[in-house]
């Protein structure tokens, strides 16, 4: 167990150095830079001085590192990513990238964990009855709901909210951050895929479950619906439901990123749209990296978990 | 001898969209208490849903239409939800085919035992662990006390049958269903288990149902036999006399398809043709189109169940007529 | 066998040998079994309706918008929806049916492609790996999980950026970050089918590499994999469609439904028709799609 | 003595599993004269059908000699190993699972010959239906699908595949198991008939004891991946010698002789595993006449009668 576990951080760290060097070469690749983008395109502020233009390329370059080989720069991004330092943003030139994921990350983290929680909360209950009652009328409802949530992608679910809740209803604002009321479309909006899982997951594994022959065993037994659904079926879907979880969460991360900049909600998202589309390249090597360990180590938290709660692989190891 | 337990009519059947499946349909037998009746017959001939029926355990879309099963005087098949539990387990057990699915992965054998226990009142918490452990002891378990914690899957397919039987006996029934005990198990183990199964009925003085498609089996074990072809009873009898004298011509045709060591011979003489389907059986005998023996009524009427000796009752124009042949 | 009565397994054991009918017996072949299934599939029959009326749509969509994509009507700016602008127009007075007519075609381009690069790769990574198996195997599966762990939308939008915002560099984009899963099927498929006696058989009668993987390989693998790519179509759209949010899709003028949703998100008080009618469009897009692979996977399940 | 159509000489078959090492053959040999039929039986996991699938060369060889018609199987490969092929057939256990779902059942027969690139597509066809009527399926079946098929008649369709090369040898692995009693016969009497017709050579595994005494002409019996003993059938079955024979014999319930099974040699647990199997004797371990030699020194199997071969310290 503990080996295996090795194993797997092991891997991690091989595949965070595989993606932050293929993103880190990508960028170089780039057509549009920067500095064209927001320095010298502009022509109020160079008004096409030649001399000028090379002289603040020149400086930007050695501000950041950019004047060395490539696999220099890159090996100086890896020695600081190992303690955590990304290097200056291109953007906020004053802030360090890991300094902007510090202040981002927690906000899209609680709002992914509401949304999450959100999900459990409804979506299990949910996928339990469809599961109990299945081809029935509760059953087929539950179902089509979920289905719109498997397709429907989360901002288009963000227009729908604020049509109905700042348009028709009038409650809520339409965007905004900082009051108990601002997180209820962003959740809501993020919620409904995770839900769809989890619902999905819920019916047809309870369902598979039911079928199962230890299930006719325990109804052999004599055994209540409560004892045997509660005991032996719901038990045994429940410890793979966190494989389930564990990827959404990671998923949520991501996806975040579109429904924050719709609800100007101050989170990594918004840092990562604006750093791709402004080529602020130190900015979006390191929040990919980051990204990509979130996600890892979720999973890996949730193979432990997994593990841990399944006897059979407990003791196999 | 003491009646347990007497089918009468029993018919089960499938609503499927293609049509309705008569798995068991209409079938009627006694058990008496001590005795073990051994249910015979190829898949699909509606054995396992006949007796999965007696407890109410057939799922949807097969739903019990007529019959009655009266257990020590009462009907099972009346029963509401909370009756029937109350027999399940406790009064009447089941031991399945496959004991490697038939445990559940994630609760150790300990649980799992005392379950019955604890669901129907028959001990308390301590009482029900230390009956376990004996009843682990009594299977052959080795070393119960460690073993009582431990997963399924630390068990080996015999050790999971022996767990199976020692769970059946948890709470003293008065009638063991075993639905192909042994099928899943190498010929060795099976021997065991035949052997334990064996043993504890004797100890216990408890009945059995046991369903089977291994003759050889059935003959080792059984006091009775019926036979089922197609969701009927062909024939009855009690196993001594079958052995000698099957004398559906099914029965018969079954015989003569089993391989017995040392029984060499010439040719073998199997039934020609496969089992009718259960969606559209023939009209008339539903043995009739694989029967040699076959006469014009057979495929008009459908024979009825006729005694013709002690304990022996068979479904066939041939034996109304004429007895029982050979 | 093992006794699969009608209690334990209601769908099989008790069908019959085929019906000897006078002359031929004509068999029914698993597609056209999975065929019938689908038909009597009511949603996805719906969806499948849909979205071939879409796909129609997009292909003939220059003939069938009604105006230019990008042609303005000045006099008509910010119009509700009317007989002549059926969805409205926007700031420049642009027909919003028909710049949907054209995002479909867009989403369906893009999507189809990516599919088809998603197909190339992944399958031939995936049965590479599980019809060589060994080192082979070990590098190419050590490969696919690492891409896997790439956040694929992320990886996404550094491709855009690095690469720019091209048709083909999008779909491309897509395709790479989505073969990961068709290969890891793929391998599945190849592996248990190749351990299948039937396999065994043929080999034993000397089947040659090439002749199992064409006869025997490929046409039973092919029902999971066709469901992988069915509902892979959906799944890409939504992918075009966040990068065009975030202002990484395809570029403008050229519409797609991520950057409609995204330029009116603050005009939906005033112009809630600019938002509504993408949203919908895009969602029973997805929807009949969804539903459609939907009924595949259930039509083409091996288990009954 | 007559030069036995197929003789496997120190079979060994090993497979990889994680870092250990599991030895499902272990030094196995045997031989079969042409025409005749020879049984294995063994539990699960003895290694009989990685007995079958390695004559059939659908593994590489661990060690040991495949010897088959003057050719020794275990060191061809490539276009000579096709030829050889079509000489040797099997006929799996699962009827289903041995057919292939996109194929006719008269795709299937005439597969083998397309893929040996025998006659046209028409005189295949006309074979393949030639065939199918000689098992007892019916040429007007050609055209339906495995599924559509009983087990029963799966299992036709299997030997008719296997018969469509004209083979010298088929390996039979476990080809009634699956099949209820009365189909059980109805096949065994197929194969016993194609067998007197063709002069088929036989290698019949099982682990029903009672079906391997009623077709072989010689059986032999495994255990944990080696050979405990052999024989012709009728000494093996009256005068089983190896404990655990004796033990297997005694096991199986008869019709015939009720409540034998009180009389019989009980084993004790378990066949343990192949990963990892006792030293010595491998039987050892549930072995009641186990002496100290058993547990350290392998028995060889050797002649202790005419052709009666066992491979145990005690006898």
């Amino acid at each position: 167990m503990l080996r295996s576990i090795g194993n797997r951080l092991g891997f991690i760290v091989l595949s965070l150095v595989v993606i932050s060097a293929l993103t880190f070469l990508l960028m170089q690749l780039a057509p549009g830079n920067f500095l064209e983008l927001n320095v010298i395109m502009r022509p109020e502020a160079l008004a096409g001085d030649t001399a000028r233009i090379r002289e603040v390329e020149a400086a930007f370059k050695a501000r950041y590192g950019l004047d060395k080989p490539l696999w220099q720069q890159y090996l100086t991004w890896l020695k600081g990513a190992v303690v955590f330092k990304f290097g200056p943003s291109f953007k906020y030139p004053t802030s360090n990238t890991e300094e902007l994921i510090a202040q981002g990350f927690p906000v899209s983290a609680s709002l992914a964990l509401a949304a999450t929680a959100v999900a459990i909360l409804v979506g299990l209950p949910m996928g339990i009855i469809a599961a109990l009652r299945p081809n029935s009328w509760i059953d087929y409802l539950i179902t089509f709901i979920s289905m719109i949530g498997v397709v429907i992608p989360n901002y288009v679910v963000a227009v729908f909210l604020i049509l109905l809740f700042s348009l028709w209803l009038k409650l809520l604002p339409t965007a905004g951050w900082g009051e108990w009321y601002h997180w209820i479309m962003p959740v809501l909006a993020l919620c409904l895929a995770p839900l769809t899982s989890i619902v999905r997951y819920m019916r047809t594994s309870l369902i598979d479950t039911l079928r199962q022959d230890y299930i006719r065993t325990a109804w052999a037994k004599g055994g209540t619906e409560r004892q045997v659904i509660f005991g032996h079926a719901l038990r045994n879907s429940l410890i793979p439901l966190i494989t389930v979880l564990g990827p959404q969460l990671g998923y949520l991360m991501v996806y975040s990123v579109l429904v924050e900049r719709f609800f100007l909600v101050p989170g990594l998202g918004a840092y990562f749209a604006s750093a791709a589309l402004e080529r602020d390249y130190p900015m979006l090597v390191a929040s990919v990296t980051f990204f990509a360990a979130v996600i890892m180590v979720i999973n890996l938290l949730v193979d432990i978990t997994y593990r841990f709660l399944d006897p059979r692989i407990r003791y196999e190891g | 001898m003491e009646e347990l337990l007497r089918v009468t009519n029993l018919k089960t059947h499938f609503f499927r969209p293609d049509g309705v499946v008569r798995a068991v349909d209409g079938i009627s037998y006694t058990l008496n208490k001590g005795e073990s009746l051994a249910i015979m017959g190829e898949s699909g001939c509606g054995k396992s849903v006949g007796v999965m029926s007696l407890i109410q355990l057939v799922r949807k879309p097969g739903r019990i239409v007529e019959g009655q099963a009266l257990f020590e005087g009462r009907d099972l098949l009346k029963m509401g939800k909370e009756e029937i539990r109350q027999i399940r387990g406790h009064c009447i057990a089941m031991i399945f085919q496959d004991p490697m699915t038939s445990l559940n992965p994630t609760l150790t054998i300990g649980k799992q035992i005392t379950e019955p226990m604890l669901w129907h009142n028959y001990a308390g918490r301590q009482e029900a662990r230390e009956r376990a452990i004996k009843l682990l002891a009594a299977v052959g378990i080795p070393s119960p006390w460690q073993r009582f914690t431990e997963y399924p899957f630390q068990f080996s397919g015999g050790m999971k049958q022996r767990v199976m039987i020692a769970m059946a006996l948890a709470c003293e029934p008065r009638l063991i269903i075993a639905d192909e005990p042994t099928t899943a198990l190498d010929v060795t183990v099976q021997a065991q288990i035949i052997d334990l199964l064996r043993r504890m009925k004797e100890e216990t003085g408890t009945s059995v149902l046991m369903i089977t498609h291994d003759l050889g089996v059935a003959a080792d074990f059984c006091d009775k036999v019926m036979v089922m072809y197609a969701g009927r009873v062909a024939e009855q009898a009690p196993m001594d006399e079958f052995v000698e004298r099957p004398c559906h011509p099914y029965s018969r045709g079954l015989m003569n398809s089993t391989l017995d060591l040392g029984r060499l011979k010439g040719r073998l003489d199997p039934i020609p043709g496969a089992p009718p389907s259960l969606l559209n059986p023939p009209a008339g005998c539903r043995f009739h189109p694989r029967c040699s023996e076959a006469m014009a009524v057979c495929s008009e009427k459908e024979p009825e169940l006729v005694e013709v000796g002690p304990g022996r009752k068979v479904a066939c124009w041939t034996a109304e007529k004429e007895g029982c042949k050979n | 066998m093992a006794e699969q009565e009608a209690a334990c397994a209601p769908h099989s054991g008790l069908s019959p040998a085929p019906a000897k009918a006078a002359g031929r017996v004509r068999g029914v072949s698993r597609w056209s079994r999975a065929w019938r299934k689908f038909k009597r599939n009511k949603l996805a029959m719906a969806g499948a309706t849909v979205a071939i009326f879409l796909t129609i749509v997009a292909i003939f969509a220059p003939w069938i918008a009604p105006y230019p994509y990008s042609e303005s009507h000045w006099d008509h700016a910010w119009e509700p929806p009317s007989w002549k602008f059926p969805f409205g127009t926007d700031e420049l007075g642009r027909d919003m049916l028909s710049r949907q007519i054209w995002a479909l075609r867009n989403a369906l381009i893009i999507a189809l492609m990516a599919e088809v690069v998603t197909f190339v790769v992944g399958s031939a990574i995936g049965a590479t790996a599980g019809y060589f198996g060994g080192k082979i195997d070990n590098f190419l599966m050590r490969f696919t999980d690492i891409m896997f762990a790439f956040p694929s939308l992320l990886f996404n939008i550094v491709l855009v950026a690095a690469l720019g915002r091209g048709l083909l560099v999008i779909f491309i984009a897509i395709g790479v970050t989505r073969w990961t899963g068709l290969a890891r099927l793929v391998r599945g498929q190849v592996l248990a089918l190749k351990q299948m006696e039937y396999v065994l058989a043929a080999r034993a009668s000397g089947a040659t590499g090439w002749d199992i993987i064409l006869r025997y390989l490929l046409p039973n693998a092919a029902g999971p994999i066709i469901v992988t790519l069915a509902l892979g179509i959906p799944a890409n759209m939504m992918v075009e469609s966040a990068l065009s949010l975030i202002g990484m899709g395809v570029a403008p003028p050229m519409p797609s439904w991520g950057a409609l949703i995204a330029t009116y998100q603050n005009a939906v008080l005033s112009y809630p028709h600019l938002l509504l009618f993408p949203a919908a469009t895009f969602a029973i897009t997805l929807l009949s799609f969804t539903y459609l692979g939907d009924g595949l996977s259930e039509a083409l399940d091996p288990k009954d | 003595m007559i030069e036995p159509l197929l003789e496997v000489r120190h079979l060994k078959q090993h497979f990889k599993k994680g870092r250990a090492r599991l030895r499902a053959v272990d030094d196995v040999s045997l031989a079969i004269p042409g025409g005749e039929t020879l049984g294995m039986v063994g539990e699960s996991g003895c290694g009989k059908s990685t007995v079958a699938r390695a004559i059939l060369r659908l593994y590489d060889p661990t060690a040991g000699e495949i010897w088959f018609d003057g050719e020794d199987l275990a060191r061809l490969s490539g276009r000579r190993l096709r030829e050889v092929r079509r000489k040797i057939q099997i006929v799996f256990q699962d009827p289903l699972a041995s057919l292939p779902p996109n194929m006719t059942a008269g795709q299937i027969v005439a597969e083998p010959l397309r893929l040996q690139g025998i006659g046209t597509k028409k005189e295949r066809r006309e074979e393949a239906e030639r065939l199918l009527d000689l098992v007892g399926v019916g040429r007007e079946f050609a055209d339906a699908f495995p599924h559509e098929f009983s087990g029963g008649q799966q299992q036709r369709i299997g030997v008719a595949r296997a018969l469509s090369l004209k083979p010298k040898l088929v390996v039979l692995d476990e080809p009634v198991s699956a099949l209820d009693v009365s189909i059980q016969a109805q096949i065994l009497n197929l194969l016993e008939q194609l067998q007197q017709e063709y002069g088929l050579t036989y290698l019949f595994i099982a682990h029903n004891l009672a079906v391997v005494e009623r077709i072989s002409t010689r059986v032999c019996v495994m255990y944990l991946g080696k050979l405990v003993e052999t024989a012709r059938t009728a000494d093996l079955y009256q005068q089983p010698l190896h404990p655990y024979t004796r033990a297997l014999l005694s096991a199986v319930p008869q019709i015939t002789k009720r409540g034998s099974l009180k009389q019989r040699i009980m084993l004790e647990g378990e066949v343990p595993s192949p990963l990892n199997p006792p030293p010595g004797c491998r039987f050892s371990t549930r072995c009641r006449l186990a002496k100290e030699r058993c547990r350290q020194e392998e028995p060889e199997l050797r002649e202790v009668s005419q052709g009666h071969q066992v491979a145990c310290h005690l006898v």
